[in-house]
């Protein structure tokens, strides 16, 4: 096994364990943190792809910014483990089960399809993922959509500043 | 790295999103789950981004087949981000009002 | 086709843009101004037209000089294209010459008529007057018959705009509205008739049109596109039966009658009509409904105008006879003779509009003409200058009425000996009424109240002017169209419509006869002594009218009350119409509609009602229901053929 | 109102212009007066090593006076007691042993004497009560402690140095 | 690639410049919070600490010393596990900012040339605002962790501040990448080595105030030090903190300060550059001993800066800070940003 394969299976696994412990974790705070783990092990897996842009992009918008309003709402509410809702068991198990039977199906989808096989990733090499050759994509073919995401986000911000404000 | 791996890789990860969105009534929990899921999407979109280059990078060294699917995954960051701002701004609304941030105490539009 | 052409129509669009935009801010001055302005270099601009067009007759006498602009396509699609074009050919530029010639002097004349008007009602009406004189210039200069339907349409609008000027008064709003729905009725006739051309030719162009309709078009397409053609004629230029509107239409300030009722607009339909001169000319039926209902009209409106006192009515009621006398002669394809007589036309009648506005003007608003009298004392310029007018269109040589309508009298009697005379009794019963008009309003003693009296004064100087200058056209505007009893090869308007009216006058003129000079001689000597006669009597009977003296019975009364033709319309279509609408507001609307609409609203309601009970509001179970469903889906879609065997195996 | 004083200054309410509003040149200037002190002379001084001379009047710690002979001078009459605002002196008599002489120079002596430094208010009345100029308010101040207990002054710290046994010691108390 | 064939010298000559720079960063927040009190006491007339060794030199280990030796102190209430994650998360943010910094040039030792960055990814920029923007987690999680109003108040105002200024700092180093071109720090420094260019200040100064303010706020110095505003908050976010967990915050803090006045010498000053020296005629060991040496006073300078800015300037009230960051800042950095673009193109001859 070679380096990135090890690296690759770390970072996946660490991934899900995170994942995992966003789902059980009781208080939400921890789940924030479990969260922002797993978004490290998704960066990591971008710098494995050799995406670094969406790497720490993925960092900074994901981890710097998200996740610190998701802090700021939790610290602000002062949530705790006890203001946790209780949820029905069985609705839990429910949930559970059919959450393992969606990933059972899609699972037993991608073994059947045949224009998978032989195809791989191509790990470290590869110079798509450089912010030079993202940055000409994006501000050539895709300005409007850039633009017009950037006309999301004004109204984002302006709509998050109407509904939060007090009355 | 065969895709496949990936690819199971990303579907347990959307599949822990969609059971903590069933699981759990915490909303921002919820919300969380749901950036899970986005995140597992956004591996995916790289991974397949990145294959599609492999495969085009042996007919035409110079090529950037395969860019869009890093872009998409800019632009859903972009839209994750406005979702969490609007979305954070609406549950702090409901705390507000409720007390609580059950999402089974939004089963009515109003009151 | 040279750039200054376009600035033809091009201007008054400004000057309506101008006053329309301005109007707020603008003085009158300023108004008055642009928009007479902008309409006087567009008469310039149509002058140079008319010389160029002139020089180049001169130079090629017989040839077609027709300039096409053609700058976009308005409209393609794979069936058709509908080009944006303008043209200026010998017809148009005669038109453009009519239109802003008149149009100009008019708007001069506005000037000093609507002084009494605020400044922003004042823009606005110049902004409407200049918006008309566009859209007319577009008419006539559409190079196919749906620009020509744009123009046509912006007419009615400015038509509808100005009758309504005085929005205030409901009587008003009912005129316009009348004349907006009549002239729909005939815009109808005229888009059928477009989508006629479009669906067999494929093309509108005045050339297609005119060109491919030998391989492309049976008869039967002739006669229908002509009639429907004529159907749009009828409502603009106010034939039997759409012509009620037109009377109405005096309810719009006097400038207004004069150029838009009287002068112009209404004569877009003989313009349509000559300009289709080669449809028509091959569609025999059409043209004898044309001549049958001109000269209908003519008659009938002279029957009407014989006992009418209101000084509008009476020359709006002329108008429609005139009009009628024009589709008699574009009925027996005297089409030179309805142009020419469209533009002496426009000439005196827009002197008697303006006279009559100088009337209103000095009698204040009055203008029932029995409590007027004797104003030749006071106005006599005016009085003057009516006085040609209504020798000019009582058909008195040498002025220009004369030899508009004599040539049409005439191509009319070759035609049929009939038209001819029915149309001398038109011809007479115009001298008697104009006569009446002249000898009530100018002549007598005074009968209106002293205050009038007192006020009664010659209109300032620019309204006088275009008086002055329209009297002198309508004395000497016969003389371009000289028949050639009197002169050999003098019809200077017949040499100079040739081009346009070639082809149409080929299929007629073929095996038609001519009348022999003195025969023609005879039969005008005849007329105009008759005429003479009937003007004699009409003055002096109605010279020593005094007030009361009228009490309209029997015929006189079914004339006086318009032959009843709208009391008749009322209870034909107003009515039914009514008690149709009444019908569907009462039963249809509220029982079928309602209770269909109202029934299904109800089902729905007490269906949702119960397939509400399934929303539970929570988000988990929403949620889990739609993962099952995807996982359901899934299995079914990439399973198929498992399930296909399942199912062969066990059902 | 009226002034008080002249050294009133009147506060300058106008609003701020553009140029004022961009602070940067005050801070500046506030920035140029910090760095100048930088090359200021410091006024401190290194205490221990460098000390201030104190003021003639100024009241220090107390001390009990020797005679020439080295015999304490106090006799415990107890005025310094009495005349003390803050209560802070508290003594012992005793009578002088035979062969004592050389100790005490009288017949009564203060077997204990102790002055609470943290009640003293140095204001030197017992200075001026003394009958036998047996105490004094010295130059020296009382050094820190940890314990209430270390500011009870007795004997033993208020004594100077006896002039004919200890010559070396007291001529250190005396800064010489 | 086996894991044998893996670069081991090159991993270990990392490891080595990763400790050196470790340490020497600790060691030099060490003698800043020395610096900080002499330079508080030379600006206010005084000598300072001068007890502990020459002219009181040692003082710092004294003040180590003393947190080490304090009374570790945990409140009950708090949450123990993220209580004592937080001033670690703070390190750690503050020190993985030096991985993209360009110390100095290559030198050359036993025939390796070595690059004295531990880094040079060509995202070097894009990695520091990453790394800036992790850095309100440790103030925010041990603000909560302690369970304390005031601390909470306190991490979230220090959280607030640090997001709404990172927006101005990051729109102010755009108009510097659209003068370089690139985002590694090397290429940037290099660039500005170039004969005949000059330091980026000389381009940038908007964007340098701008910057230079931002980054004030991002260390939470004066007069952007909300988060610890000793007489509103009882001493901010740290308050339930003692001995070396405090340690921790305080010298994170210096960190911080430190990487910020590195990255502000290479992006504004020309990182190890030295000018009117021309570095190529030099020795590569002299160069970069020298250049070391250059940055290292620029540094300093920056960090004096810090000081004398502290001891001069009042603190902001807490809505001015904020109408200043996004009123102020942020427009004015896109001023500089578009001024920027104009006259690149203008110059370009667009």
């Amino acid at each position: 096994m070679n380096l990135l394969d090890s690296l690759f299976y770390f970072l996946s696994a660490l991934a899900i364990f995170s994942a995992i412990m966003v789902l059980v974790s009781k208080n939400p705070v921890h789940s924030v943190l479990w969260l922002i783990t797993v978004f490290f092990a998704i960066s990591g897996h971008y710098v494995l792809l050799n995406a670094q842009f969406l790497a720490i992009v993925n960092l900074i918008v994901y981890a710097g910014a998200i996740m610190v309003l998701f802090l700021f709402v939790i610290m602000l509410m002062n949530l705790n483990a006890e203001a946790e809702p209780r949820k029905n068991l069985w609705l839990k198990l429910f949930g559970i089960l059919s959450g393992g039977s969606f990933l059972m199906v899609l699972v037993s989808l991608v073994r059947q399809t045949a224009e998978l096989t032989g195809k791989t990733a191509q790990l470290k090499d590869g110079n798509i993922g450089l912010i030079k050759n993202l940055g000409k994509a994006l501000f050539s073919d895709f300005v409007v959509p850039f633009e017009i995401s950037s006309v999301l986000f004004l109204s984002a911000m302006v709509g998050a500043v109407v509904i939060g404000k007090k009355d | 790295m065969p895709i496949q791996y990936y690819i199971y890789f990303c579907l347990a990860l959307f599949s822990l999103g969609i059971i903590g969105v069933l699981t759990r009534r915490n909303a921002i929990i919820v919300f969380m789950c749901i950036e899970l899921m986005l995140n597992a999407v956004n591996l995916l979109l790289v991974a397949f981004s990145k294959m599609h280059h492999a495969a085009a990078l042996q007919a035409a060294p110079q090529t950037t087949a395969g860019i869009e699917g890093q872009l998409f995954v800019f632009f859903i960051m972009v839209v994750a981000a406005a979702e969490v701002s609007v979305g954070l701004a609406i549950i702090v609304m409901m705390y507000r009002n409720t007390h609580s941030i059950d999402i089974n105490f939004l089963n009515r539009l109003k009151n | 086709m040279n750039s200054y052409l376009l600035w033809i129509p091009l201007l008054p669009l400004l000057g309506f843009l101008l006053n329309g935009l301005g109007r707020n801010h603008l003085s009158k001055n300023a108004t008055a101004t642009i928009g007479a302005g902008m309409v006087f270099l567009s008469f310039v601009l149509s002058g140079f037209a008319f010389g160029q067009m002139l020089a180049l007759s001169h130079a090629d006498p017989g040839a077609n000089h027709t300039q096409v602009f053609y700058p976009f396509d308005l409209l393609r699609i794979p069936a058709f294209t509908i080009p944006f074009a303008l043209r200026v050919d010998h017809l148009t530029v005669l038109f453009l010459l009519i239109i802003t010639g008149i149009g100009f002097l008019i708007h001069l004349y506005s000037a000093a008529y609507m002084k009494e008007e605020t400044p922003p009602h004042f823009a606005r009406f110049f902004a409407y007057l200049n918006l008309f004189v566009f859209s007319m210039l577009v008419l006539v200069m559409g190079d196919n018959f749906v620009i020509m339907f744009f123009g046509w349409e912006g007419v009615g609008l400015c038509s509808y705009l100005l009758i309504g000027f005085w929005f205030k008064n409901t009587a008003y709003n009912a005129a316009a509205k009348k004349a907006f729905v009549m002239n729909r009725i005939g815009d109808l006739g005229f888009l059928l008739a477009i989508f006629w051309l479009l669906m067999k030719l494929g093309s509108v162009n005045y050339g297609d049109v005119f060109g491919q309709l030998g391989t492309q078009l049976t008869p039967t397409d002739i006669t229908a596109v002509t009639l429907l053609l004529f159907v749009g004629a009828m409502g603009k230029s106010a034939q039997i039966p759409l012509y009620t509107w037109l009377p109405d239409a005096m309810a719009g300030p006097t400038p207004v009658s004069a150029l838009i009722h009287a002068a112009t607009m209404v004569t877009a339909g003989i313009y349509m009509i000559a300009r289709s001169n080669v449809l028509y000319s091959l569609a025999p039926l059409t043209q004898t409904i044309v001549a049958i209902t001109g000269l209908a009209t003519a008659l009938f409106a002279a029957t009407i105008a014989l006992r009418q006192n209101d000084i509008k009515k009476v020359l709006a009621y002329s108008t429609v006879s005139q009009l009628g006398y024009m589709f008699l002669g574009l009925g027996v394809g005297a089409y030179t003779g309805a142009v020419f007589h469209v533009m002496t036309h426009a000439f005196f009648k827009a002197l008697l509009f303006l006279g009559a506005g100088s009337v209103i003007h000095a009698m204040h608003h009055e203008q029932d003409i029995l409590k007027m009298g004797n104003l030749r004392k006071y106005m006599p310029i005016t009085h003057i200058t009516f006085l040609l007018a209504c020798l000019a269109i009582a058909g008195i040589p040498p002025f220009s009425g004369f030899f508009s309508k004599d040539e049409i009298l005439v191509a009319a009697y070759l035609a049929n000996p009939l038209y001819y005379y029915l149309g001398v009794a038109g011809a007479l019963m115009t001298a008697f009424y104009m006569f009446r008009l002249y000898s009530l309003t100018f002549r007598g003693d005074f009968r209106g109240t002293k205050e009038q009296a007192h006020h009664l004064h010659e209109s300032p100087v620019p309204m006088t002017i275009p008086l002055v200058v329209l009297a002198i056209l309508s004395v000497v505007g016969g003389f371009i169209g000289i028949p050639a009893v009197f002169a050999a090869d003098a019809h200077w308007l017949e040499h100079f419509l040739a081009p346009v009216f070639r082809r149409g006058a080929a299929h007629v003129s073929e095996g038609a006869h001519h009348l022999s000079h003195s025969q023609e001689l005879i039969m005008m000597g005849v007329v105009t002594l008759l005429i003479l006669l009937v003007i004699v009597f009409s003055v002096r009977k109605y010279s020593t009218y005094t007030a009361g003296e009228e009490n309209p019975s029997g015929l006189a009364r079914v004339l006086y009350n318009k032959w009843y033709v709208d009391e008749l319309y009322q209870s034909l279509f107003v009515q039914p119409l009514h008690q149709l609408g009444g019908f569907f507001k009462n039963f249809t609307e509220p029982k079928i509609i309602d209770g269909a609409v109202n029934g299904i609203g109800k089902l729905v309601s007490y269906g949702s009602r119960q397939i509400r009970l399934v929303q539970s509001g929570q988000v988990g179970s929403y949620l889990l229901i739609m993962i099952l469903a995807i996982v359901v889906f899934f299995l079914v879609w990439f399973n198929d053929l498992h399930l296909q065997r399942f199912f062969q195996k066990y059902f | 109102m009226q002034a008080l004083t002249n050294r009133g200054k009147a506060v300058n309410r106008a609003p701020m212009t553009w140029a004022e509003r961009l602070y940067l040149p005050s801070i500046f200037k506030g920035m140029a007066i910090t760095f100048s002190h930088i090359f200021k002379k410091q006024p401190t001084i290194r205490y221990p090593e460098q000390t201030r001379p104190f003021s003639p009047v100024f009241r220090g710690l107390h001390v009990l006076n020797r005679d020439e002979e080295g015999r304490e001078r106090c006799t415990a009459c107890g005025l310094c007691a009495v005349a003390c605002p803050a209560e802070a002196i508290t003594m012992e008599a005793a009578e002088r042993q035979n062969g004592e002489e050389h100790l005490y120079r009288e017949e009564k002596y203060a077997a204990k004497y102790e002055i609470n430094m943290l009640r003293c208010i140095f204001c030197g009345l017992c200075e001026e009560a003394c009958p036998k100029d047996a105490i004094y308010l010295s130059e020296t101040f009382a050094p820190a402690n940890y314990a209430r207990k270390g500011f009870i002054y007795g004997k033993e710290e208020l004594l100077i140095p006896n002039p004919v046994t200890e010559k070396e010691l007291l001529a250190t108390a005396q800064g010489h | 690639m086996s894991l044998l064939a893996f670069d081991w010298l090159l991993f270990a000559e990392k490891l080595i410049l990763i400790a050196i720079i470790v340490f020497a960063s600790l060691g030099i927040a060490l003698y800043t919070t020395f610096a900080e009190r002499k330079v508080a006491a030379v600006l206010q007339d005084r000598p300072g600490p001068n007890r502990a060794g020459p002219l009181g030199l040692f003082q710092p280990f004294a003040d180590g010393l003393k947190l080490i030796m304090k009374e570790e102190i945990i409140p009950n209430s708090s949450n123990k596990i993220l209580f004592i994650l937080g001033p670690g998360l703070a390190m750690t943010a503050a020190l993985m900012t030096c991985a993209v910094i360009p110390w100095s040039s290559r030198v050359e030792f036993f025939g390796r040339s070595i690059e004295l960055q531990i880094a040079d990814i060509n995202i070097g920029i894009l990695y520091i605002f990453g790394v800036v923007s992790l850095g309100v987690y440790g103030i925010m999680i041990g603000g909560w962790a302690s369970n304390n109003k005031f601390s909470l108040m306190a991490a979230l105002r220090g959280a607030s501040q640090a997001i709404s200024y990172e927006l101005a700092l990051g729109l102010s180093l755009i108009a510097v990448l659209m003068l370089s071109g690139s985002l590694s720090l090397k290429s940037i420094v290099e660039e500005q080595m170039q004969p005949g260019n000059y330091w980026n200040i000389v381009y940038q100064p908007l964007g340098f105030l701008i910057y230079f303010i931002c980054t004030l706020a991002e260390c939470n110095r004066t007069p952007f030090d909300l988060p610890e505003a000793e007489n509103e908050l009882n001493f901010g976010y740290h308050q339930e903190y003692s001995s070396m967990k405090l340690g921790f915050y305080l010298f994170s803090e210096y960190i911080n300060m430190i990487m910020s006045s590195a990255v502000m010498a290479c992006l504004f000053f020309g990182g190890y550059d030295i000018p009117f020296l021309d570095e190529s005629s030099l020795s590569t060991n002299l160069a970069a001993g020298l250049g070391f040496l250059a940055l290292f006073a620029k540094i300093i300078f920056f960090i004096f800066l810090f000081m004398w800015i502290r001891w001069t300037i009042p603190r902001f009230r807490y809505d001015q800070l904020m109408n200043l960051g996004w009123k102020n800042m942020i427009p004015l950095a896109l001023f500089n940003m578009l001024l920027t673009g104009a006259l690149i193109l203008w110059k370009a001859g667009v």
